[in-house]
């Protein structure tokens, strides 16, 4: 069963789900691997949005987190401050793993969706943090989504908008961040992890039919692949569940 | 400059406040006043409110937004906005970044401070409270709390802007509650705050369907409230579960009956928001001709939002009528 | 002492979480944890929940109260509670001060700090929230700052207790928000929460009718949470109208159906509160001899809270009835 | 037409509530002035509770401000947050008076419901604050209801629960608390304003039948009884509004 690379990102999301997280989504290709991951191999997992519907039924794909279809059939609906309290709640924010996108994500895995240039007046503006920074503040673990392409993989971020482990080890705690961080950047060749002790990324899966050298071709900082092995390409179980049951539409993907 | 125009009678029960839209924009928005709106990205944005103030010319707006999409981006398409402090400008599928709010920042027209999503929420909160600052575990480490659109001299010069963007404090409880520091946000209060809700009585008692997204604290930090409603019910109505209403009437200063208010972003139970206007203004909204043009004949060229509506043609509008069980437009298309 | 039994797998959506009410209680109020009780003085107290704790002989709790009249004061008659931060202990009518908790303080048997209601609503809210604090502006200039009932050397002996009461500081923002100095009040995050509730689903899903008082965030703000409720409703029921639900079930631990399980005090839509059991209660309660009769046959005496609805009666329980259409029982004699 | 001194003083403070207002009310004699007033002199005035009712329709008299009287027809029904945050403020809360008891009070206002003696181990113990010291703190105008009592208006309060003008004028400001303070004493004897300078209570009415005598009799503490004037008794109106509609039944008169 043919795939595209888009879909195998997804599936590699979904995979890193657990059964009983809880997910927080944001708008586009989290969504579906979110919803992927509840139909194929995390049932009871449970998917809120910044916008505060908690555990909606999603008959729909939302386009959006303000979409209505994320408010129907939710175990509550309330708003902003609901959503983000969860969470930084000690309890139920210690169940999260957060998925964001971003414009650039660095070797910690720092986050920028701000600008590219000076700050004040940039060339290329960016929506700027939405939720992602808080996302990135206070879940104790978070995927980063994003295509591989240079400009994308810089040396430095032009904004720092999001935290990874920020200049390294030990340099949350001493920021003041909860205990956290992302723990993969999955892009459309492949998947990295971040390095326990170093805390930079290394290349962990490349998609078939593409090469570690394909992906340090497509970054600006190098990467360890050493420890780089071929992804399982999606089954055909997962294809079918994402094509038919989450994005029949193809709305998305 | 401060623009307060402190509702007279706002807190008598039985004051009717229901207004025109137009007298209700010309009254509580003028030029340079502190503005916040209420809705997020493609849903409950006032939209005909965000129309009126463009028609009527507003000019040089202080602007607080989380992640108003679809109807900031229009006020500053409309040259309305010269300040703002928000945390997200996208507007799902149709402007991952939001377009004129894109060109304006490229460009040195629009000044902006960000913050996130959450310390938005928080600031309108603390505003609703009647506290100076709020506090949060998010920013450290990060360039939003370094980099800082507004200047410590432009606020300095600014009475109406807090000193601070933000403030980072050791924790005086020690480390209690895990934290050994905190992120202190600042206090919104805005001079007015534009909703657009489900249902509304004659005195302003709303009730929200749905998410209330960062609504509720928006109105409450005001010096000015306008609700622009789908529907005026019966105070009776309203008042059979009181636990249901988002918003008492001590808040408000008008009430507008504005059918379609938030068009073409969605009102849960009412209607979805329309792929296709979203996507046609996205369209107009990348060039500054076509952008113009779409001013001149869609804001500009209509009396109201009914005449907006008239040019969208009833059966666009049936297309995206709300099912009764979802709450939105069940197999909408929205490609 | 720290006394923490995580939920285990509370978080999952199809996880079936009702039990008895000996079972919730046995599992989560453990001797010396720190609790916390929905309600306000003659209004959605967890009776049922409250009377379990005495006959199952709890100890050396450490309680965390606004205005939870009638359960707080009858936890302290019976023996369970030894330190309680308390806005107010006072019980309307009944008891203008609550009378165990004014004879145990005034023998100095109960160690207590007392904080203002608002300060033990944002204690709770700053829980919630996941944040060390949460600032006000009261309590400048009055004793609730100077007087501390647990000394900075007993803070220091206890981590589980924050170092300081509360702290005044300069406004990092100057005057911003009208207010040169803050009361930052510390958060709490209790062991165990337990709310009655008028409806909720076998995952802990719950709707509060009428007033919430403080109970969102008390629950929300607990390392483990007991829901007591008139009704196990479907699911379904309850995610028809989302945003009139107060609490998702991930906060939630264990669901225990219990009828009643507020009397004597009332329950908005299903009972009121029963105006001669509370007077009956305040009378045994003055005096130690009578009490210790009324803890034996009321509490100890009964098998479980259907036992004391028994001798109640039902007769006295259709009096107190609620009324469809005011949630009251309209015409009780209250005298 | 006959009353009694408690019927007297609840009239006196409905007086002081005008047409608009937001009226804080506790329990008790509070809640009759507060439906007294809207009866009778201001029927626009709103009344709610720290619980988080606001106007609600109050057909019945509530016996505690958790009554489920309370709930019945308000304009929302929040909690304690929404309740003080109403107080707290600026547009709303500057428009709201207060109704506060207490077990004593002092020459410059301030309230001890808290405790006689030792605050560790106390003779006597009262409730504590309450919503008391947040209404006290927050909002510009309260009324005080106590008996006149010697040990009621001691020279020096055994704790300090709520704010009234502390020790003088000026201290709020210094202390930080937001602009407002104490308007009347009402009791059973007379009711007592406060000088403009100096912030302490003088005695502004006697009660028909009481004598300024009676009134310092009743008091550690001596006032300024120079510009006190008989009040006017209770109409016939005022009278049947509070027998017949607000309290009919006696519960709390």
């Amino acid at each position: 069963m043919g795939y595209t690379l888009q879909e195998m990102m997804t599936i590699m999301a979904a995979r890193e789900i657990h059964n009983g997280d809880i997910v927080f989504c944001g708008t586009g290709i989290s969504m579906v691997a979110a919803m992927a991951a509840k139909h194929i191999n995390a049932p009871d997992s449970i998917i809120f949005f910044e916008t505060g519907p908690i555990d909606p039924r999603l008959e729909e794909i939302p386009m959006a987190v303000a979409d209505p279809r994320v408010m129907y059939g939710a175990a509550s609906n309330g708003g902003l401050l609901e959503a983000f309290a969860t969470m930084q709640n000690r309890k139920t924010g210690r169940r999260v793993i957060g998925i964001l996108g971003a414009a650039q994500v660095d070797r910690y895995g720092n986050l920028n969706s701000t600008c590219i240039g000076e700050y004040a007046q940039p060339e290329i503006r960016f929506p700027g943090s939405g939720g992602a920074c808080d996302v990135a503040s206070f879940v104790p673990r978070y995927l980063i989504f994003i295509q591989h392409e240079k400009r994308k993989f810089p040396v430095r971020l032009d904004y720092l908008t999001s935290p990874g482990y920020l200049d390294g080890p030990g340099a949350r705690e001493r920021e003041g961040l909860l205990p956290g961080g992302p723990t993969a950047v999955i892009t459309n060749l492949g998947v990295m992890h971040f390095d326990d002790d170093t805390k930079e990324t290394y290349l962990a899966f490349y998609y078939p039919g593409v090469t570690p050298r394909d992906i340090l071709d497509n970054m600006e900082f190098s990467v360890d692949v050493s420890r780089a092995a071929e992804a399982a390409p999606p089954t055909e179980v997962e294809l079918t569940i994402l094509r038919e049951r989450v994005d029949p539409h193809k709305l998305i993907l | 400059m401060y623009c307060i125009h402190q509702g007279t009678g706002s807190m008598n029960s039985n004051q009717d406040k229901v207004m025109t839209l137009e007298e209700a924009i010309a009254r509580f928005v003028t030029d340079g006043c502190h503005i916040s709106i209420g809705g997020f990205t493609v849903n409950r944005n006032p939209m005909a409110a965000v129309y009126e103030i463009i028609r009527q010319g507003r000019k040089n707006l202080h602007c607080y937004a989380h992640s108003n999409g679809t109807g900031v981006d229009e006020l500053i398409g409309g040259g309305c906005i010269a300040r703002i402090e928000i945390a997200y400008g996208g507007n799902g599928k149709a402007a991952p970044t939001c377009i004129r709010f894109k060109l304006a920042v490229q460009r040195g027209e629009l000044l902006v401070e960000d913050y996130t999503n959450y310390q938005m929420a928080l600031r309108f909160l603390a505003g609703a409270m009647g506290v100076p600052f709020l506090a949060t575990l998010s920013g450290f480490g990060t360039d939003i709390v370094g980099k800082w659109g507004f200047s410590r001299e432009m606020r300095a010069n600014h009475p109406e802007l807090p000193n601070k963007k933000l403030e980072i404090i050791d924790n005086p409880f020690d480390s209690w509650g895990g934290a050994a520091k905190v992120v202190l946000v600042p206090a919104i209060n805005p001079d007015v705050t534009i909703v657009h809700v489900q249902k509304a009585d004659r005195h302003g008692t709303c009730r929200i369907e749905g998410l209330n997204f960062a609504d509720i604290d928006q109105v409450k930090a005001a010096r000015n409230v306008i609700v622009t409603c789908e529907e005026i019910v019966d105070t009776e109505q309203l008042r059979d579960k009181p636990e249901y209403n988002s918003i008492p009437f001590i808040h408000v200063d008008a009430v507008v009956h504005v059918p379609f208010g938030a068009y073409p972003t969605a009102c849960h139970n009412f209607y979805d928001y329309d792929p296709i206007y979203l996507r046609h203004i996205s369209h107009f909204a990348k060039d500054e001709k076509l952008y113009a043009e779409y001013l001149a004949k869609f804001v500009h060229g209509v009396e109201d939002h009914h005449g907006l509506l008239n040019l969208v043609g009833k059966g666009q509008l049936d297309i995206i009528a709300a099912d009764k069980k979802t709450g939105y437009a069940v197999g909408l298309d929205r490609r």
